[in-house]
């Protein structure tokens, strides 16, 4: 199987930030639903983060942007600080794969995500009783006191290898393989696909001039893309131009 | 004999005065207390998970870190002075050394049982020895810090063996001796250790490209703040011995130390710490105007957040760095020791500033344009492991000065050849 | 020879030298680490194959397709159905994660008498002598079901009544019904042929509707072009979500909805951009202005953007009537592109606001919780979910997310008649039953909904209108028999009649309305019956800052 | 948890780290090991006592390891380099010629001159059958007088010269006697007896050898009147009068006559404990 790169490029223009994508990612991920999580120690491999253009009145604007993991390419921050390799690039897919059963919980990927797309299981995971009956059987409950992250649902992934590997076939079809957060936008505005087929629709999306990224000065090549025709959607890409950051520091 | 019951005089070396064992035990009865509340803390983190903690998903890195980088750089006191008594054959710094050795171990063991607690899988610690991430800082640390407790476990036996009533076992007399007469190989591996790792320590924010407050750019894999950390702790820990000795003869009432080892470690302190800041202050224009900017980040971003704003950038340089350089490079200040414990003090309190605004400042402000600055505050069970890992500080510390040679004694100066 | 001290350190020291050699502590090491890997006390999922299953989503009056995700027997996962000719593959967020709804601790699991623990019998029993004694009214919160026509026939058998309540989708096509003569009920927004839409503050990209049918549509016509295909006009007092997605964003003060469509009509018929015809509101246009907080020159300038591009639909969240009158007046109702009439004709039901004596009340399920009818019979309520404090005599556990077999309707604000079945997939948790298999017990001679769903399809099939509509369109007429049509509806085809034929509807309009009943602010899960909300759902709301919080069950 | 398990790979990095971290372990786990053989090898070949008295020795105050010759006043100042064994001091025979300066006052103590005397208050006393007796000095009998306990060695053990040769308790405090000579053990006595342990010394008494690291003559009395001043200061407390007074005579069982004393101090440094 010749060496995918996984990547997707979200229309904010379409975000209409209902939520479908959180709730379909943990349910397809077995995140478990705690009364005492908050804000700061939830689990929400996916996040849409509400963001306004500042202004106040008629002029006020807010865009959507759902945050995960941006599978980082060079030297990807969390990969290169994990102490014991529970973080690796998946060279076969780019996708930045976090193993639960290596992690010691030491958080340093944490602190080094600029993206603040890694959670840290507080608590034991736990259900109302019966509700574990409910639990996707591809996915493995992490234990509390480990690192987790949006692996683009890699036991989707999986499952479509062991599809084509039943079918004799060496590529898998790309039909097969959809996260769910992307299978869930109900107005389609996640696109996912393989940055490294130049054919691939999101390959040519994420080339166009209304296509960005966050932070991407700080040279760790995420693969993931937003999109925007508004500017000052566009702004957020750059922390000292975005509209809010001046917002914040009046 | 009635007295004979509450008295260990025959553990106290022949010819000190020691306080009376009932008094010793009021003294250390608070800081029991203390230590008792910290390991109850630390049960329930280790019991509960770090829920118990008031650290999350933004703030992975709380008041433990801090700690830990504060007294590790502290404790650089004990490596540091073995390398100029053994390395460099400064022997008149000997009457300090056993203390800095003993502060050292505290500083250490202390940390690691800290760093134990934070983790959240403890069990799983040693993988890091078993899968190493060779680009990891964190591999770095954790393999030297582990070393370097072992090295300082073994120099602290010597002093051990060297009790009263221990020293009488023969076997424990003779491995004390022939241990001693090796201890300047550990010394050299420990040196070798400290500086790695105190360099490391700092890398471990260096390093952190996705944290443009911290990300600095340096030589080879190593960012500034890993050369920084070394200068750093190897000027602060002399300071932080003249703190404890000084601390120590004000409590016991009595002289330990010949006062030209003050002058001695003030000086050497001092210097060090000249450099530090000049380094320091060369190091934070570098990223001010050239990293940071690269990364995308203006230097006002870092400094319009309440409380984090320049005034924090020119204490740590100018009050509690340039200021207390200069006092300990000036010769006068030796001889006056109030104003040399103060400009101790200051030099550590500049250590502590900088490790806290590294650790703790850099997670408190926003990357992405639509963060807010966060803040956070330790819950009690943080607060409590943090005072128990001081109370047994002070434990094994009291203990060590009450019953072992810690200054200068007999057989630490002067030791006889065996045949 | 003595044992001496030195021997016994000797000793230990060797002792401990050797065990480090020794496999013993390695071992040791390694199954500590293996053991904090698999905690026992953390559930894990069992390995087993997993197969997909179609339904759809009965939670409220929308019916939009599901994929589910089966393993064990048990729902592993809810996606939307792609091939689901109304939902188009698109669900709202609570739909995802209701295959956990069933195991949420507020579950029913028990006949509860007056809040004490009862049985079905005594249940049955109590229901037997009510109804030997007395009319009984039915209130149904979900028509058209095969189960509400079991209820409705046997209210009727009972002399009693059969009332329902409405959610306010169905509710804001009452003004229409009243001119008309029309059913709400089988009217509907021509959504995909509209250009310009008017929306007075409906959650048109937040949960309206089928959430697939609108969301789909904007986001191909409309979704980030600065001039889209459907022009999305939102008028709101507060920034909403579909605010923050609309073509324009139209700020007015709070409850001035009326007011401004007042103004609207008067600049459209003082400036003759509509034909002229039917009353003129008796609201200035200054005072229009002064209330919403627009200026004239706005209002004017909106009126003209309506006529810009038409056809142009004005859409209400609730019963407004001036808004009503702003469609007719904009020649909107029974056209293209505006408020139609589905070919099929449905009913007008009765509102359940008032209740007629009655020696009991019998409540469905589909009813929202918080409905409490105003009358002192004995009230039999079933309920899937206990959603707190409730003066009901009876509490009676109905079947959950996909316990049951059910079918269909077409949802209030389709255009076109649709008819689907949603499959039961799952077992019941406990021993439920919906109240038309409670009714069924009591009455031997009323029929099941499993009959009447079979009744219902063989009449399609024998009608040979419409199509079958999955992954392609198969007309009904070349279906091989009713047979075939009811399997094909139970893999999750849907049945789509022909699209509506826009004849005119006769709209009588004596004089413009005055202010309606004022529509309360509807939360964006106001159409969602159960009064809990899955605990993913309500869990992601919490720990992201993206929704106001939600007072419902568990929320 | 093994190499080829959870994707792990062996990397430049690794082999560098794993071989670094080795490096070091290594070298401390050598520093401890060779510590331990070192110490095995000195209980080997029994310097380990040897030693251990050489390290206390060494520890003991300046004013208690004065030479012979100064005491009998041949030298003017002389510290002892040799753990009190003139047997292989080279010095010895140079001083031993000098004449003698040290006055014979006894002090109102009984040394007679038909002894030996070592400088941990024993003395070894020749005897007929060429075995010497043991016993303890006079001073040391006027310090415990009756001992609590007595622990001697038992017949046939070896002691060695400076290494305890029998332990005493005093007022709950463990007193450890220095052996004055080599030899093995024939006879046990006691204080009824006038001596402690009867011994065949190693080297005939004949040899000059055996008694040569032990005080006689003028030697003895220098050495004593240097002890009583040690004692006349050691005992001096702030309330009591010198204990030593009515022309300092010592009274019998001085432990008990001067309980508030630092007898720590004073037992160690008679007895040459460390």
């Amino acid at each position: 199987m010749s060496a995918a790169r996984y990547g997707m490029v979200i229309d904010l223009d379409r975000c209409t930030g209902c939520g479908s994508c959180m709730v379909a990612c943990a349910s397809e991920n077995n995140v478990p639903a705690l009364p005492q999580a908050t804000a700061r120690t939830g689990l929400t491999p996916i996040l849409v983060r509400e963001v306004s253009n500042g202004k106040q009145g008629a002029d006020h604007r807010e865009a959507f942007f759902p945050i995960m993991c941006m599978h980082c390419e060079h030297d990807t921050p969390c990969v290169k600080v994990c102490p014991q390799q529970a973080v690796e690039v998946d060279k076969a897919t780019g996708i930045v794969m976090q193993m639960p059963q290596r992690c010691l919980g030491c958080r340093y990927c944490m602190t080094a995500c600029p993206y603040h797309a890694r959670y840290y299981n507080w608590w034991d995971p736990s259900w109302p009783k019966g509700m574990e009956k409910s639990l996707n059987p591809g996915v493995a409950v992490r234990m509390r006191g480990v690192v987790e992250k949006c692996n683009l649902c890699h036991a989707r992934l999986h499952s479509a290898m062991e599809k084509a590997a039943a079918a004799g076939k060496r590529e898998i079809d790309q039909a097969d393989y959809v996260p769910a957060c992307v299978e869930a936008c109900p107005t389609g505005a996640i696109h996912f696909g393989n940055l490294a087929d130049a054919n691939d629709p999101v390959t040519k999306e994420s080339r166009s001039p209304e296509s960005f990224r966050l932070l991407a000065k700080l040279g760790t090549e995420p693969k993931l893309y937003y999109k925007s025709k508004e500017a000052w959607v566009r702004a957020m890409a750059e922390p000292n131009t975005a509209p809010t950051s001046e917002a914040q520091h009046g | 004999m009635a007295s004979s019951v509450l008295t260990d005089s025959r553990w106290i070396a022949r010819g000190e005065e020691r306080t009376s064992l009932p008094r010793f035990l009021l003294w250390l009865s608070p800081w029991a207390l203390l230590l008792a509340l910290g390991v109850y803390a630390a049960g329930l983190c280790l019991y509960y998970g770090l829920n118990q903690t008031n650290m999350d998903n933004r703030f992975a890195f709380g008041l433990w870190i801090f700690l830990d980088l504060g007294v590790i750089a502290l404790g650089a006191g004990a490596f540091f002075t073995g390398f100029l008594v053994y390395i460099l054959k400064r022997a008149e710094l000997k009457p300090i050394l056993n203390t800095a050795v003993v502060v050292g171990f505290i500083c250490y063991s202390g940390a690691v049982a800290i760093l134990m607690i934070d983790v959240g899988q403890p069990l799983r610690a040693w993988f890091t020895f078993w899968h190493p991430n060779t680009h990891s800082m964190l591999t770095e640390v954790t393999f030297c810090i582990s070393c370097y407790l072992l090295v300082l476990s073994l120099e602290y036996i010597p002093i051990l063996f060297r009790n009263r009533q221990l020293r009488k076992i023969p076997s424990f007399f003779i491995f004390e001796h022939q241990l001693h007469k090796l201890v300047p190989v550990l010394a050299a591996v420990g040196t070798l250790l400290s500086f790695f790792h105190q360099g490391s320590l700092g890398g471990l924010y260096g390093v952190l490209r996705g944290r443009p407050f911290a990300f600095r750019t340096g030589f080879l894999i190593w960012p500034s703040t890993f050369f920084l950390f070394i200068l750093s702790a190897i000027a602060s820990g002399p300071s932080f011995l003249m703190l404890v000795t000084a601390t120590v003869e004000k409590v016991t009432g009595r002289r330990l130390v010949p006062q030209e080892v003050f002058g001695r470690l003030a000086f050497i302190s001092g210097l060090l710490l000249a450099i530090y800041v000049a380094a320091k202050s060369v190091d934070t224009l570098v990223w001010l105007n050239v990293t940071s900017p690269s990364a995308g980040f203006a230097p006002w971003q870092y400094y319009s957040h309440k409380p984090f704003g320049t005034p924090i950038l020119f204490a740590e340089i100018v009050v509690f760095g340039l200021l207390p350089a200069s006092l300990l490079l000036f010769r006068k200040t030796a001889e006056h020791r109030g104003l040399l414990l103060t400009a101790a003090a200051m030099a550590c309190c500049g250590i502590l500033l900088n490790r806290f605004v590294l650790t703790v400042q850099t997670l408190a402000l926003p990357t992405l344009p639509f963060d807010e600055f966060l803040s956070y505050v330790p819950s009690w069970q943080e607060v409590a492991s943090f005072g128990g890992v001081i109370a047994y500080g002070v434990i094994v510390y009291s203990l060590s000065y009450r019953y072992l040679p810690l200054f200068g004694s007999k057989g630490e100066t002067t030791h006889v050849s065996g045949n | 020879m003595r044992f001496s001290r030195r021997d016994l350190l000797v000793w230990g020291a060797g002792a401990a030298a050797g065990l480090v050699v020794t496999p013993v502590p390695w071992k040791i090491l390694d199954d500590t680490s293996k053991w904090s890997q698999n905690w026992p006390w953390i559930p894990q999922p069992a390995r087993v194959p997993v197969e997909f299953k179609q339904s759809a989503c009965t939670l409220c009056p929308n019916g939009c397709g599901l994929r589910v995700r089966m393993a064990a027997g048990w729902a592993v996962g809810v996606a939307g159905l792609s091939t689901h000719s109304v939902s188009r593959g698109a669900l709202c967020p609570l739909g995802f994660g209701a295959h956990q709804l069933n195991w949420q601790p507020q579950r029913l699991r028990a006949v509860r008498h007056r809040g004490s623990a009862s049985s079905w019998s005594e249940a049955q029993a109590a229901f037997a002598k009510a109804r030997s004694e007395g009319p009984i009214v039915v209130i149904d919160g979900y028509p058209g079901r095969a189960a509400s026509f079991v209820l409705q026939s046997f209210a009727e058998k009972q002399s009693g009544n059969y009332r329902v309540v409405q959610g306010a989708e169905t509710r804001a096509l009452k003004p229409y019904e009243e001119w008309t003569g029309i059913p709400a009920a089988s009217l509907g927004y021509d959504l995909e042929n509209t250009t310009t839409i008017l929306s007075f503050g409906t959650p048109l990209l937040d949960g309206w509707g089928v959430p697939g049918r609108f969301t789909r549509l904007w986001s191909e016509r409309a979704a980030g072009t600065s001039d889209p295909q459907l022009r999305l006009i939102q008028v709101e007092s507060s920034f909403s979500r579909t605010a923050s997605k609309a073509w324009q964003w139209i700020h007015i003060r709070e409850g001035s909805d009326s007011a401004l469509a007042s103004g609207l009509a008067r600049v459209l018929v003082e400036q003759n951009l509509v034909p002229a015809h039917g009353p003129i509101p008796a609201m200035s246009l200054a005072e229009a202005a002064s209330q919403t907080g627009l200026t004239v020159q706005a209002i004017a300038d909106m009126a003209r953007m309506l006529i810009a591009k038409t056809p142009t639909l004005a859409i209400a969240p609730d019963n407004n009537p001036s808004i009503a009158a702003l469609n007719v007046l904009l020649g909107s109702v029974g056209t293209r592109g505006g408020i139609v009439r589905r070919t099929q004709s449905q009913q007008a039901y009765a509102s359940a606001d008032e209740i007629p004596n009655a020696r009991a009340i019998l409540i469905d399920s589909s009813v929202p919780w918080d409905f409490a009818p105003q009358s002192d019979a004995e009230v039999f309520r079933f309920a899937a979910w206990d959603g707190g404090p409730t003066k009901v005599d009876w509490l009676l556990p109905a079947p959950g997310f996909l316990e049951e077999l059910t079918d269909v309707p077409t949802a209030p604000t389709a255009s076109v008649e649709t008819y689907g079945i949603a499959p039961s997939l799952v077992k019941p948790v406990s021993e439920v039953q919906s109240a038309a298999q409670f009714v069924a017990g009591v009455d031997s001679s009323s029929s099941s909904p499993e009959k009447v769903i079979h009744t219902r399809c063989e009449e399609l099939y024998r009608k040979r209108s419409g199509a079958i509509v999955s992954k392609d369109r198969t007309p009904v007429s070349q279906l091989a028999s009713a047979q075939k049509l009811e399997e094909a509806l139970q893999n999750g085809a849907v049945w789509m009649d022909e699209p509506a034929s826009s004849v005119k509807l006769r709209c009588e309009l004596k004089e413009w309305p005055t202010n309606g009943p004022q529509p309360g602010p509807g939360n964006w899960t106001s159409e969602w019956a159960a009064p809990v909300l899955p605990p993913l759902a309500s869990k992601l709301y919490i720990e992201s800052d993206l929704r106001e919080s939600l007072h419902r069950g568990n929320a | 948890m093994f190499p080829g398990i959870d994707g792990f790979h062996w990397t430049f990095g690794h082999i560098l780290f794993l071989s670094l971290f080795l490096v070091v372990a290594a070298t401390i786990f050598a520093t401890v090991i060779s510590a331990v053989w070192r110490t095995a090898r000195d209980f080997r070949t029994r310097q380990a006592i040897d030693f251990c008295w050489k390290a206390n020795f060494s520890e003991l105050p300046i004013s208690e390891r004065r030479c012979r010759h100064e005491l009998a006043g041949r030298v003017i100042s002389r510290t002892c380099d040799n753990a009190f064994d003139c047997r292989h001091c080279a010095k010895y025979s140079q001083f031993a010629v000098l004449p003698a300066t040290g006055h014979a006052s006894s002090l109102g103590l009984d040394y007679p001159n038909d002894r030996f005397y070592h400088r941990g208050h024993t003395w070894v006393r020749p005897e007929e059958d060429g075995n010497v007796t043991v016993g303890l000095d006079d001073l040391a009998e006027h310090l415990v007088g009756n001992p609590d306990s007595i622990q001697l060695p038992g017949v046939g053990d070896q002691i060695d010269i400076s290494q305890t040769a029998w332990r005493m308790k005093k007022n709950g405090r463990e007193i450890a006697v220095r052996a004055p000579i080599e030899g093995e053990i024939v006879e046990l006595g006691g204080p009824t007896k006038g001596w402690f342990l009867k011994v065949r010394p190693r080297l005939d008494t004949t040899n000059p050898l055996t008694f040569r690291h032990l005080l006689t003559g003028p030697e003895v009395h220098g050495w004593i009147s240097r002890e009583m001043e040690r004692l006349q200061l050691q005992l001096r407390t702030p309330n009591t009068p010198p204990a030593l007074a009515d022309g300092g005579t010592l009274v019998p069982e001085l432990m008990n006559a001067v309980p508030e004393a630092d007898w720590d101090t004073v037992l160690a440094e008679t007895f040459l404990e460390a």
